[in-house]
């Protein structure tokens, strides 16, 4: 018999569509004494930059209602040393490992990309763009259909792994910006990351992360990560990676029916370690319990393309 | 494989003013805990868990005690567990003290407020080994003293308050000047009180435990860092710590 | 002595600076049956349009983690039934009256705030950009600067009373909406409205919302509302009256601080009739505790000017 | 003034497959309460309060019943709720039965799942005031069945489950052609239910009891409007109703 759970995407064919997000795992190594990584789709790294980032000064992370705000500020050892020390305890396992590509210029971005065009055992890059470009006055590249646009395409140009580009919700029009980088090459929509929040420490009287802002994340943000992923999908015709506030196996499905074809699960690893492998051994009947043949038979299946009655909140 | 843990909650005792005393009972944490890990606890309604160090431990009985200082919202929930429920908890997580390491000797802790819990397993564990244990305990006022029985039953213990309405008046660095001498410090507390312990005892090895906001408590998010002076530049508190060599990180 | 709660901004004096926010609290009548209105800083009202509008069709709210989601559609009796029958009843209570501003053209808001105009017991207007422009392809007024800008511009001139433009969230920069509407001549903002989500009900495999998208409030969108104050308050000189999850009188502080010159309170009045009040009575003493003197003396005490280390999540 | 209510809770019982019965005390909400009206329950961890019927009131003992089925967060964290403690609750909410306007005569009540209990205060005033009750009660199946003694001793009650599983199988509709003549008819259920029973009853003065999905629960958010054929255009059932006459609504 078939295995219900399997989804095929470019670059990645995924036992099942369950990932742990970028920047939540690590390099999978923590997780890794909590279960085997075997059973995961894919895994997503954390954010590899052209050189070694010490990220932001602490306090990095603070909690919200449900949900929390980090500002990590990518730190990471660098490209050349992920290849050779995490990515080879990853490709012992049998799953998909997908990098995810970050950087303050378009230069930075092609040399990270370039770099893990040489590494056999990535499966595919994750893009991530909510990066501010210091090149230009510090506006992230995924608050501007254009930059998104050209960064798309010079890494595409500088990699033949299939490119899945992480959509920024800090956007007036996320559709636009879906659109440019689908025009731009793009192989596939990963989304959503954070939305830019804040919180004010009132002992201290000063915003309580030391980088002021930090991104938002968690089931607070889920329903605009649903709406977004729902929008996008009649829009586009490449698959898309959803993820934002994902808990449980009916919120999967959830983002399933929204429109995206797997999924990311972020922030609940903090609290669960183990919630990947929970998601992963429920979904099975809950598609059952709702009607659906399989992961595949779900994507897109909520979208009600008449849009007459859409007014003002 | 490491797991969840479930603890079952066997006494919940007020101690001080806003604070508690929790025994958690766990065989396989309270076999393998060691003094300076922590446990990191899920609270009902929030996003991420508390990390609380282990106070002491119990093997006979597969216990552990916790004693944390109600600040926020999910140590104020913490407190209202009821005996007899249960706790999600992940630990003993981090590296403890090198108890193993130390030979018997003169040996001073100095701990401030919720830096004290940790210091009790370990007094316990150092007497254990045949040390000398002094302690230098400091709190904001009388009100928010604890254990100072239980560490004046192991050795010589000085109390600090900030306001002096119990025992020395001001700070826990003021006393170090009338204990004699020691070999190793065993310090945890907040930040500057950290740094003035340190620059203090500038020439005698010691141990620091450090406290950080923390997301997964596990290694895997990298919020937890501090600044170390070895090549690679910096250290995860949850996972390489709490306690660090006072001179190998960056305060 | 003097209150240390008082504010005065610009055609209000606030004996306090708490408000409930507009569509959750109708016209006051119902809460006016839980307590003395005449505690209220100011009432917000419920949207006005230009004639009667009945609103979306039901389901109209779904909950969401830590908030909700609403689109209940503008549904309100229309600007000369307001003020013939709701106005009077609100006037009757010793409080500022702010009329909300709704429409689906610029002529509409235009004829709505004339209307409001002649009503002596309307202190100020709240221009409420959220809605789509129908003859502007249903593009949001307030997610467009120059839209945003020109209404504002049009109902100022149709009216003497102070107008608060409110902003919606959904945009890439906020701040460029805010210098816009500043320049157009709006006497203060209001922020933040809700942010477009959307909830899919597994059973009927659709949204949940005959919407299908609706507006995210409540205390998951509290890190945003802060943020945006806070960046906002450091580019403009007029006053803010700031909401977005608010629930107790410590979160009050942490707007204040943030740059917030009032508040309001919306969803929690769901979960509590009583929070407006009960906040109220809580304020000086949470001012107390953290060491100042009265709200005027918290607003953007919070605020770091040096920006130099924000970087990317 | 109206206020919150604190309600304890004095008993919770399972009276069918995913069906509680709970047992409220509070003086002023019993004392208060008619058939029909709601109390809308805050639930800890949840933003919105749950509406839920008043199903039963006892004047002497100050209690109010509730029957509620679990289906999602709410109701099942409701359910979890411990006797002994407390609930927050607004109300008693809303327009109930207008039992004062109905004189003693044959009278007809159809329920269908969730729709059931309110019907049972109903059904025990109009008795009290000497009008002959019969009951149509609808439920998925066998094991969703409750109140059926309750009912019975009170009049002729007719229970059908969608599968046939126990009574009739089929619709609450299809056994109205057996019944004999009666004045007026009260209905609650879901909405294709309440559209079929005005239907077939459409010569037959009725009163049905709607829901929707709530945020205020007083009249303050409209978010749980119902159109009418009146001038106004539409009622908020949760201030208006949740019962209304039959040709009164549009469903
Ligand atoms: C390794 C370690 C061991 C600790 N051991 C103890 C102990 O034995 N006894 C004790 O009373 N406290 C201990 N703490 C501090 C304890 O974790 C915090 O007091 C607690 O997390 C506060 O949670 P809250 O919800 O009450 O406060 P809130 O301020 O509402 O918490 C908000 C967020 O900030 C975090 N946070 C707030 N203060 C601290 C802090 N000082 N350190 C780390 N995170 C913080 C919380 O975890 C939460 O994520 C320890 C901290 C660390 C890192
Ligand atoms: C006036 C009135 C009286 C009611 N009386 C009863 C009763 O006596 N017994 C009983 O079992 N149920 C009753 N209900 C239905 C009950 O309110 C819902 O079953 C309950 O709110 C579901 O909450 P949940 O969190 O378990 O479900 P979820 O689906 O998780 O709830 C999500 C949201 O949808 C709302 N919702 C879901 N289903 C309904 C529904 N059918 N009606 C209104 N809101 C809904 C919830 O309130 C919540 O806001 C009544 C509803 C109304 C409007
Ligand atoms: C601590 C933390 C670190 C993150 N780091 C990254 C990162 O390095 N690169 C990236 O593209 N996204 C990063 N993200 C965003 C997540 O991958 C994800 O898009 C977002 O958190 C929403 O999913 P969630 O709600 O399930 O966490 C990070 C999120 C968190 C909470
Ligand atoms: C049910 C509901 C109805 C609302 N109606 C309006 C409205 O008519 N006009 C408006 O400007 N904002 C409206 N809002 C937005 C609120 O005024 C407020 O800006 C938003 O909810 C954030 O605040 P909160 O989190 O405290 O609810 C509405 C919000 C809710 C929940
Ligand atoms: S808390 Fe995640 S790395 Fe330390
Ligand atoms: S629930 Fe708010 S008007 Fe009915």
């Amino acid at each position: 018999m078939t295995n219900s759970l399997a989804v095929n995407l470019p670059g990645l064919s995924l036992k099942n569509p369950v990932m742990p997000a970028s920047g939540c795992f690590g390099f999978g190594r923590e997780y890794s004494q909590y279960y085997d990584l075997s059973k995961l789709g894919a895994i997503i790294m954390k954010a590899a930059t052209g050189t070694k980032r010490f990220g932001n000064p602490t306090p990095r992370v603070a909690e919200t209602a449900s949900g929390m705000l980090n500002a990590i500020g990518l730190q990471n050892p660098g490209v050349d040393e992920i290849i050779r020390t995490e990515v080879p305890f990853l490709a012992a396992y049998d799953t998909n490992i997908i990098a995810n590509v970050a950087g303050s210029t378009i230069e930075e971005y092609v040399y990270v990309a370039e770099t893990f065009n040489q590494a056999a055992d990535v499966d595919a890059l994750e893009l991530n763009i909510s990066c501010p470009n210091v090149k230009e006055g510090g506006i992230q590249f995924g608050t501007d259909a254009d930059m998104a646009a050209r960064i798309t395409e010079k890494v595409k140009r500088a990699s033949q792994k299939p490119v899945y580009v992480k959509l920024s919700p800090n956007v007036t029009d996320i559709v636009t910006m879906a659109k440019a980088v689908e025009a731009a090459g793009a192989d596939g929509l990963s989304m959503i990351n954070t939305l830019t929040g804040m919180q004010i420490h009132l002992p201290s009287c000063k915003p309580l992360l030391a980088n002021q802002t930090g991104g938002l994340s968690g089931p607070a943000i889920k329903p605009i990560a649903v709406r977004m992923i729902y929008e996008v999908k009649q829009h586009v015709n490449i698959p898309i990676i959803g993820m934002g506030g994902i808990q449980t196996a009916e919120e999967v499905l959830e983002f399933l029916l929204a429109g995206a074809n797997a999924v990311a699960v972020g922030t609940a690893n903090f609290q669960n370690p183990l919630v990947c492998v929970e998601i992963i051994e429920q979904l099975p009947a809950i598609l059952k319990k709702y009607g659906f043949k399989s992961v595949n038979d779900a994507v897109g299946k909520g979208i009600m393309y008449d849009k007459s009655n859409i007014s003002c909140p | 494989m490491r797991k969840k843990q479930m603890m079952h909650v066997s006494k919940v005792t007020s101690i001080a003013l806003d604070t508690v005393e929790m025994v958690l009972k766990n065989k396989e944490v309270s076999q393998t805990a060691v003094p300076g890990q922590f446990l990191h606890i899920a609270v009902p309604g929030h996003t991420l868990r508390r990390p609380v160090s282990i106070a002491d431990v119990n093997r006979d009985d597969d216990t552990i005690t916790i004693l944390f200082k109600t600040i926020g919202t999910g140590t104020k929930e913490l407190a209202s567990v009821k005996q007899g429920s249960e706790l999600d908890v992940l630990g003993p997580n981090g590296n403890g003290f090198p108890v193993d390491t130390i030979k018997p000797s003169t040996v001073l802790l100095i701990g401030g407020g919720i830096g004290v819990p940790p210091l009790y397993y370990l007094a316990k564990s150092l007497a254990e080994k045949g040390c000398h244990v002094i302690s230098v305990l400091g709190f904001q006022t009388k009100d928010y003293v604890f254990y100072e029985d239980q560490f004046k039953a192991i050795g010589k213990t000085y109390i600090v308050t900030d306001d002096g309405s119990y025992g020395h008046k001001g700070l826990v660095t003021d006393v170090l000047s009338d204990i004699g001498s020691f070999e190793t410090y065993f310090s945890c507390g907040p930040l500057p009180m950290l740094k003035a312990v340190r620059h203090h005892l500038k020439d005698t090895p010691g141990y620091l435990s450090l406290e950080e906001r923390m997301g997964c408590g596990i290694g895997a998010c990298y919020a937890c860092v501090i600044p170390t002076n070895d090549e690679v530049g910096y250290k995860k508190i949850c996972q390489h710590g709490p306690v660090f060599k006072s001179e190998e990180v960056q305060l």
